[in-house]
């Protein structure tokens, strides 16, 4: 029975999903609590696998038998692999999933489309499973489609919402710039190693590790192109802002924890591609290093809770990133198995201080909340602290810890770059806390905010407890292997280092915004975030749209003209010249007769 | 001493006047007439052909069997012609070809 | 039975026709057609009686001058079957017919007897035709065939088109008639043979002189372009198709085409097989059958009188037949392809027979109950008589070649044939012109189909049982022969 | 004279065609002979399941009427015989007409809301049906080009005469001569190839025995002039003016059969003649044929991008959508064919399902000038979530059939790579890489068009209804069978996978 559990943890979820889809959608409340259980069940059955010890070997289902034998050809199959990795991120998915559904079951009591709700975080938690266990490239793709498609429905959950559309709309596209990438690295990636399955491409890259750099580094540059997309790297990152449209819980789980990491783990699941090739381990490094510097450079501008958290998620995510290009694959991991917690915890607390201000989500409308929600605020200042990395006390600290040990060790800018951004990150989380929770109250729902019921705050202790214990080893290695050791040369320094810049961010920020009832910094380029969608927005209406309606008018005139109607106008006007030789009188056509005469002769007779 | 050639270009020419006649010459009646002319050049020739070939001594008579063919034939087609060229002049007074063009490209 | 028995029985038909015509108080002379059709139909079943070549006991001179192979019979058929048709046309067309022959007097049908007799005639002249193999029987039944064909399409004396047209025949006719004779006396005059068979030896020694025997080919090829309508020489056949009574002009355009074209196989088969001149036979064949193709195909696409139409169409349709003539494997070498430019060629004509009677036959209805012969006198017809417009889109199909109709299966040989013999120039031409005839076969179509009809409250057109048979018969074999061609294969 | 299973399949819809001609109730019989034929080509699938195991042979459930013969010195041999066989490829494209026609029928409007004219509305789709059956169950090379043909009249006038707009007497009279032309060109190819094959037999088998002696110079030509003749009908890039624009102001049942079964014709007719008969052609012409069909996917996807209605939206996309299936046939090799018969099958479906909600919406609605709508979704869910799954699977979500066709297509087209490594990225590599953007390109045309009909704020005097239960099956049996592809596809690879490796002249996989 052992080995059909994880076929069950898949595919639970899904069959929910179908229930409530084609079911339960008269009923919210049965479909609610239904997808609430499958979540449930699949959290405890994630505990039950980091009991499992060896890797339990799980029969694949031949999806899509292309050619050759069912071992030698080209075979696309769901297979399943549990190993530590996969075990971890299932456990983080898991629990974070729960947590997010009890709590939505508070948040989203009085929404209309509630059966619609849940259906896609089923559907959700299929596909996010469905990537985590996936053992070969092509079923992963599968399911980072199918993610895409799930964070489509629930940003645009409210689609009577303009904005909430267009975000949607605006997600989808972005991911499928990053899958665009993705495919072709995958078929490169295949062509070379000639499988899509993790193993034996790992036992072939072992084997003959002077494969074509050029092509595998411009492979490897595509595969990171599906990371890029989906934990929305700089290039492609302009969707995660916007997708705050959708409802709290949605971004907590899906724009903090799960989704966007589901790039850094796909990145771990092929850490021996990165080895492979150094220059494009170089480029990860560099991108994820410039993403963390640009987003926490964002952030500090922000007035909108969620926006603010969004681009702290960004930043955090750009150094898992360049944990992975500086070949740090496991501080990576560690890093988003506890950023999970936190952060998490970190949108849930703003979804429970936005349901209380009814729906108000601008910093400087709220205040004092700390004597009204005291239970939210203590969980929101312990996974800040967490999150801006309070020496031993925190888990964010060890993790954080790992990445700058790496950076310290492999490249020196990239170290500055990393230490600043901490400091960055410590200063924008000191001054969302100050204006958020103290001062007085600034609008009449920040004064009238009461704590949010049970079932909202309940998930807040239960994810703040991880957000402090996460770091620590007995926790950890329960959960993963090997956590990064700490005390390498230099660690001494490195721990300096990331003090001096926590006490520096926060005291700037606290001396600033103490008692500030409007924001004093004012920085129009970072609150206009480097102007980067005006751009976006500008290049699509000239290149896509400009050249589509150019190409459209081309293709009418141009070659409709030159292919159909240009014969189509020389046949008839031909047809109509040789149609006025019939000139109707008797002598014209005898006149005509003996032309013809004569031309016939002289062909017949003067030439072959 | 007249040779099968001198026939020849006889028939051609005589051949030739009929042709031109049809083309240049107005009145229907006319042009019958030159296309009577074009038959008997074609029956000179044919004399001439059967006269010259020799076979054995004595001239090939199949083409002057065709002259008496060709001449009965003429001589239905005028019958036939003149009918029409009648009925045309009763409805519409004109033996002008120029004059009937009422079907046109 | 010999075969030479069916033209004197149709001769015999003809003038007891005349008699009763002149002697019996006959009521209505439709019944003269009626007659004239159930002879006409007897003499097509004895045909299939008649006994081939071994059977027959006399060989002497008469059979040089008269065939009886496979193809004259074929032939002879066709020319049955469509003077059966043009017969049942002319009773519906009856009358048109009386208004222009002497409209003073209602009641008479003076001239109405000639007129359903004189095709029983031209019939037995183009049986006669299909069996000639001697110059001299070519000329005389050829002769024979246009004479009658002079007095039919001048027959309305009091409607100036007909007129006109017959007077264009007489004189064109006549003209080609000339170069037809001196063709004949010029090739007499190089091979001293009359016969064709004689003549094909005397050319494949090639003791003869080149330009001499290409000069009498051109001549005949002349005429014979002129009786066909190709191109240099079609120039008569708009004109007269729309000023001839209109089951006059069905039986010109298939009776006279088919009966000209199984003449100019027998004719161009000696100058083809001889090595001598092949090559320069085939080019100017080709020549012409390019320069009808594009002629035919183009011309036709700005007409809208639709008699003037299937008139350009009948030109397309002989440029394809004459691209399959110049199809033949030059030299007399046999290519190992199954199916012959003959066997094409009668096949094309057989399924031409039957679609552009069919149009014809559709056309007679519409003229005289409608009264028009311009494409609009057909818009609405689908909605005032849907039997009559699926029958006219049938055959407009069948004549632009759309596949599982037989036309379709016709252009199929025709070029395959001509790949066959690398003409690929031809089979371009043949391209465009099939596609324009798309544009003006389907232009009749989107007048029945889509316009409404002018006079919503004009009745529907009543079909009489007869032609509504003959109707079904020409729409199934139209797409039995489509589907499977064995059985018109020779 | 006994009828074979398959002859069943393809005259059944004529037959009925001819019966409601002679005055048999239009909608009804349509009815019983699209539900018979769709239940006999399921007995045929699984008449074809067992027989494959047994015997090795390619074709299945043959009949065999010779018309004319060749008499060679071996014995007379079939010129041309009325012969109707299944192997793989035929089969999967039988079943995409089966299941498209029944739909087209379910979703026809009862005779009493047809102006005029309402037995041809039903009549042309049997015939547009019969035809297409016709054409890819015969192995007659003549009857496979006739068959074809069926459909050119019926489209003529049920464009004419029950089509939208008013430009669509001329579009009618645009796709009848653009496509007669067309088929004329590829006349000439097919006649061509027969005498270059010797020309004593139309039969495939046999003319594929005679393709060994053919120069490379005329398999050049020939297979250039097939390539333009099928092009034309398949609307390939430079051929393909006629196809939006009609497609968009066909009838709802002719734009679903037209587009989803009978374009496919071109592509069967290149995988079954044009490819094995002249592999050095094809070769020859490989990059041609990769440039042309990168035309379709990025220039018309970008002009798909710039449309203002949805149905010329949806014509564009059914033209750019040719491109992927071209980019399966170009690769030449079994993973790529497969992925392209795949991908005919999934666009067939998908194509007819959103022509089918597309008219829908056009009855409702009144106009699909996407501008004028918007926020559908509130007054019609049920007919939102639909045509989400529609416009999804068209754009290649994973779990539909097109992801599977369109996936399979990509991994065909490196697989020369993989074979030979030294040769590194080669011409169509590069081209297959620029087609993937066109994933990006779908995704953002289907994306615009959905969330500007259905999302964003409900417009007052614009409200859809949600279908009927009877409304909803023929849409519920096209995602079905997507699903069912998308999710199971070995449904279809059984038979696929072991035709396509007997094809001819293909590369195998070697790894």
């Amino acid at each position: 029975m052992m080995e059909q559990l994880p076929w069950l943890i898949l595919l639970l979820p899904l069959v929910s999903a179908a229930t409530i889809l084609f079911v339960a959608r008269r009923v919210p409340n049965i479909s609610a609590l239904l997808s609430t259980g499958s979540a449930l069940v699949t959290f405890v059955m994630s505990i039950l696998f980091l009991g499992f010890g060896d890797d339990a070997v799980v029969p694949a289902y031949p999806w899509l038998w292309l050619g050759g034998t069912l071992e030698k050809g080209l075979v696309l199959e769901i297979g399943l692999q549990i190993d530590q990795l996969s075990r971890g991120m299932m456990f983080v998915v898991t629990t974070v999933g729960f947590l997010v559904h009890v709590f939505s079951l508070g948040y989203m009591r009085t929404d209309d489309g509630k059966a619609r709700y849940f259906a896609g975080l089923s559907l959700f938690m299929f596909s996010m499973t469905g990537i985590v266990l996936a053992n070969n490239f092509a079923m992963m793709f599968v399911f980072w489609e199918l993610v895409g498609l799930s964070s489509y429905l629930l940003i645009g959950h409210w689609f009577q919402k303009d904005s909430a559309a267009d975000a949607a709309k605006k997600a989808f596209i972005t991911n499928r710039v990053g899958d665009f990438g993705f495919l072709i690295g995958i078929l490169l990636v295949w062509a070379i190693s000639q499988t899509v399955n993790f193993d034996r491409m790992e036992t072939f890259f072992a084997g003959n590790p002077e494969v074509g750099s050029g092509l595998l580094a411009f492979a490897v540059i595509c595969v990171f192109c599906g990371a890029v997309g989906k934990s929305a790297q700089l290039p492609l990152h302009v969707w995660l802002p916007d997708a705050m449209e959708g409802p709290t819980p949605v971004s907590a789980l899906i724009h903090a924890a799960t989704m966007v990491a589901a790039g850094v783990y796909m990145l771990a699941r092929v850490a021996f591609l990165v080895e492979a090739s150094e220059l494009a381990a170089h480029v990860i490094a560099w991108v994820g290093g410039i993403t963390a510097l640009v987003a926490a450079l964002m952030a500090l501008q922000q007035d909108d809770i969620k926006r603010v958290l969004a681009y702290s998620t960004l930043s955090q995510l750009g150094y898992m990133v360049m944990a992975v290009g500086l070949l740090a694959a496991e501080a990576a991991m560690f890093h988003l198995f506890t950023h999970a917690f936190f952060k998490a915890l970190l949108f849930l607390g703003s979804g429970s201080v936005i349901y209380a201000c009814h729906h108000e989500q601008d910093i400087w409308k709220m205040g004092g909340l700390r004597k009204k929600m005291p239970l939210t605020f203590i969980t929101f200042s312990i996974a800040t602290l967490s999150l801006m990395a309070l020496p031993w006390v925190t888990a964010g600290f060890y993790s954080k810890e790992a990445i700058l040990a790496a950076a310290w060790h492999e490249s020196a800018p990239l170290f500055v770059i990393a230490g600043f951004t901490a400091m960055l990150t410590a200063f924008y989380m000191t001054r969302l806390v100050l204006v958020t929770f103290f001062g007085k109250a600034r609008t009449e729902h920040a004064a009238h905010a009461k704590e949010s019921p049970p079932v909202m705050t309940l998930p807040l202790i239960l994810l703040a407890i991880p957000s402090v214990i996460a770091g620590l080893p007995f926790f950890y290695e329960r959960v993963q292997a090997t956590a990064p050791e700490h005390h390498g040369e230099g660690s001494m320094l490195v721990l300096a280092a990331s003090v001096i810049t926590l006490i520096a961010g926060a005291g700037i920020s606290f001396w600033l915004y103490k008692g500030a009832s409007e924001d004093p910094l004012r920085i129009k380029l970072l609150a206009r975030k480097f102007y980067i969608d005006e751009i976006y927005q500008g290049i699509i209406r000239v290149f896509q749209d400009g050249v589509a309606t150019l190409l459209s008018i081309f293709d009418r005139y141009i070659i409709d003209g030159l292919i159909a109607q240009l014969p189509a106008y020389a046949t008839a006007s031909i047809g109509s010249i040789l149609r006025r030789l019939q000139v109707g009188n008797l002598q014209g056509y005898a006149f005509l007769f003996a032309l013809g005469v004569i031309l016939l002769i002289w062909i017949t007779l003067f030439n072959t | 001493m007249l040779t099968l050639g001198h026939y020849l270009i006889a028939s051609g020419l005589l051949f030739s006047v009929g042709f031109i006649g049809v083309l240049l010459r107005r009145n229907v009646i006319i042009i019958f007439m030159c296309l009577e002319l074009m038959l008997s050049a074609a029956n000179l020739s044919l004399v001439a052909f059967s006269r010259y070939n020799q076979t054995a001594g004595l001239p090939d008579y199949n083409g002057d069997v065709l002259v008496f063919f060709i001449i009965t034939v003429a001589a239905a087609e005028v019958a036939v012609g003149l009918a029409i060229i009648v009925a045309l002049f009763r409805s519409r007074q004109i033996t002008d070809v120029t004059a009937m063009n009422s079907m046109k490209n | 039975m010999p075969a030479y028995y069916l033209e004197v029985i149709v001769v015999v038909l003809g003038l007891t026709l005349l008699l009763v015509e002149a002697f019996v108080p006959l009521g209505d002379r439709r019944s003269l057609a009626w007659l004239a059709a159930l002879g006409i139909g007897v003499v097509l079943c004895l045909s299939f009686l008649v006994s081939t070549p071994e059977q027959a006991e006399e060989t002497g001179r008469f059979s040089a001058l008269y065939a009886t192979d496979g193809l004259a019979l074929f032939y002879k058929r066709i020319a049955l079957l469509t003077t059966l048709l043009v017969l049942l046309m002319s009773a519906d067309y009856r009358k048109i017919l009386h208004q222009y022959t002497d409209p003073e007097r209602p009641q008479s049908q003076a001239g109405l007897g000639e007129f359903f007799t004189l095709p029983v005639f031209a019939c037995a002249g183009l049986m006669w035709m299909a069996s000639a193999t001697d110059l001299i029987s070519i000329f005389v039944s050829l002769e024979a065939v246009t004479m009658t064909f002079y007095v039919l399409v001048a027959f309305m004396r009091r409607n100036v088109g007909s007129l006109e047209a017959g007077v264009k025949y007489l004189i064109l006719g006549a003209l080609s008639t000339g170069f037809l004779v001196y063709g004949i006396t010029w090739l007499y005059g190089i091979t001293g043979q009359t016969e064709l068979s004689a003549i094909s030896e005397v050319l494949k020694e090639g003791a003869v002189s080149k330009t001499a025997a290409l000069f009498a080919f051109a001549l005949i090829l002349v005429a014979l372009g002129f009786k066909v309508g190709a191109v240099p020489f079609q120039f008569w056949i708009p004109d007269v198709y729309q000023g001839a009574p209109t089951p006059i002009t069905a039986f010109l355009s298939v009776g006279s085409k088919a009966a000209g074209f199984v003449v100019l196989l027998r004719v161009s088969e000696p100058f083809i097989a001889s090595e001598l001149i092949s090559s320069n036979v085939i080019t100017i064949l080709t020549v012409v059958a390019g320069a009808t193709l594009v002629y035919g195909n183009l011309a036709a696409i700005p007409q809208n009188n639709f008699k003037r139409l299937l008139a350009f169409s009948s030109i397309s349709h002989a440029g394809f037949l004459l691209m399959a003539l110049a199809s033949t494997p030059a030299g007399g070498a046999i290519s190992q392809f199954s199916i012959s430019p003959v066997s094409a060629i009668s096949f094309y004509l057989a399924a031409y027979l039957f679609m552009t009677l069919l149009a014809f036959l559709v056309m007679t209805l519409v003229r005289t109950q409608r009264g028009g012969e311009s494409i609009d006198s057909f818009r609405g017809l689908a909605k005032t008589s849907p039997f009559l417009a699926l029958t006219l889109l049938i055959a407009m199909m069948s004549l632009a070649g759309v596949p599982l109709t037989a036309g379709f299966i016709g252009k199929f040989y025709v070029f395959l044939l001509a790949v066959n013999q690398h003409h690929y120039w031809l089979v371009a031409l043949g391209v465009v012109g099939a596609a324009a005839g798309f544009y003006y076969y389907l232009k009749v179509v989107r007048a029945m189909y889509w316009e409404a009809p002018e006079d919503t409250s004009a009745p529907a057109i009543e079909v009489s049982m007869p032609t509504k048979i003959a109707l079904i018969l020409l729409i199934v074999a139209v797409f039995i022969f489509g589907l499977d061609p064995a059985p018109l294969m020779l | 004279m006994s009828f074979n299973l398959v002859e069943i399949i393809v005259f059944l819809p004529i037959v009925a065609a001819l019966a409601i001609l002679v005055g048999s109730p239009a909608r009804i019989t349509a009815f019983i002979a699209a539900g018979a034929n769709l239940v006999l080509a399921l007995f045929a699938t699984l008449q074809y399941a067992n027989v494959t195991e047994s015997s090795g042979a390619s074709y299945y459930l043959i009949s065999h009427r010779v018309f004319l013969t060749h008499v060679t010195e071996s014995g007379p041999i079939s010129f041309l015989s009325l012969s109707f066989g299944l192997d793989g490829i035929s089969l999967t494209l039988v079943l995409l007409t089966v299941l498209v026609t029944l739909a087209a029928v379910w979703v026809s409007p009862p005779e009493s809301k047809i102006r005029s004219h309402q037995r041809l509305y039903y009549l042309s789709s049997l015939l547009i049906s019969g035809g297409a059956l016709g054409a890819f169950c015969s192995l007659d090379l003549f009857f496979f080009f006739a068959f074809h043909e069926l459909a050119l009249i019926p489209t003529f006038l049920m464009i004419g005469i029950h089509g939208h707009g008013k430009q669509r007497v001329r579009t009618a009279w645009k796709i009848t001569i653009y496509l007669g032309v067309g088929s004329m060109i590829l006349l000439a190819g097919l006649t061509a190839l027969v005498m270059a094959l010797g020309g004593t037999t139309l039969h495939f088998e046999a003319m594929q025995a005679y393709a060994e002696g053919l120069s490379p110079e005329t398999q050049r030509w020939i297979f250039l002039t097939l390539m333009i003749g099928f092009g034309i009908l398949v609307s390939l890039f430079p051929f393909h003016t006629w196809a939006p624009a009609a497609y968009a102001e066909a009838p709802a049942p002719t734009a679903m059969l037209h587009s989803g079964v009978l374009k496919k014709f071109g592509l069967y007719g290149l995988i079954r003649v044009a490819m094995p008969m002249l592999p050095e052609g094809a070769a020859y012409w490989q990059d041609l044929l990769l440039v042309l069909l990168l035309g379709n996917i990025l220039i018309i996807g970008l002009v798909t991008i710039a449309q203002k209605r949805f149905d010329t939206l949806l014509g564009n996309s059914s033209v750019m959508h040719m491109g992927y299936i071209f980019l399966g046939i170009a690769s030449a090799n079994t993973i790529g064919f497969e992925g392209a018969v795949l991908l005919m099958f999934a666009h067939g479906v998908s194509i007819a399902l959103l022509f089918a909600l597309c008219d829908r919406l056009r009855t409702q609605a009144g106009t699909l000038e996407m501008s004028k709508l918007g926020g559908l979704a509130k007054s019609a869910p049920a007919f939102a979530l639909l045509f989400g799954m529609a416009a999804f699977a068209s754009i290649g979500l994973p779990g539909f059939a097109n992801f599977t066709g369109e996936v399979s297509v990509f991994f065909g087209s490196f697989l020369k790579m993989l074979e030979e490594p030294e040769t590194g990225i080669q011409a169509l590599q590069i081209a297959a890489m620029l087609a993937i953007w066109g994933v990006v390109i779908s995704a953002v045309y289907m994306l615009r068009a959905f969330r500007a009909m259905f999302k964003g704020p409900a417009q007052e005097g614009l409200a859809l209804t949600n279908p009927t239960i009877f409304e909803r099956l023929p849409i519920l049996l096209l995602v079905a069978a997507l699903l069912t592809v998308g999710f199971y596809p070995e449904s279809l690879m059984q038979f696929l996978r072991p035709t396509i490796e007997t094809l001819p002249a293909i590369a195998k996989i070697s790894f």
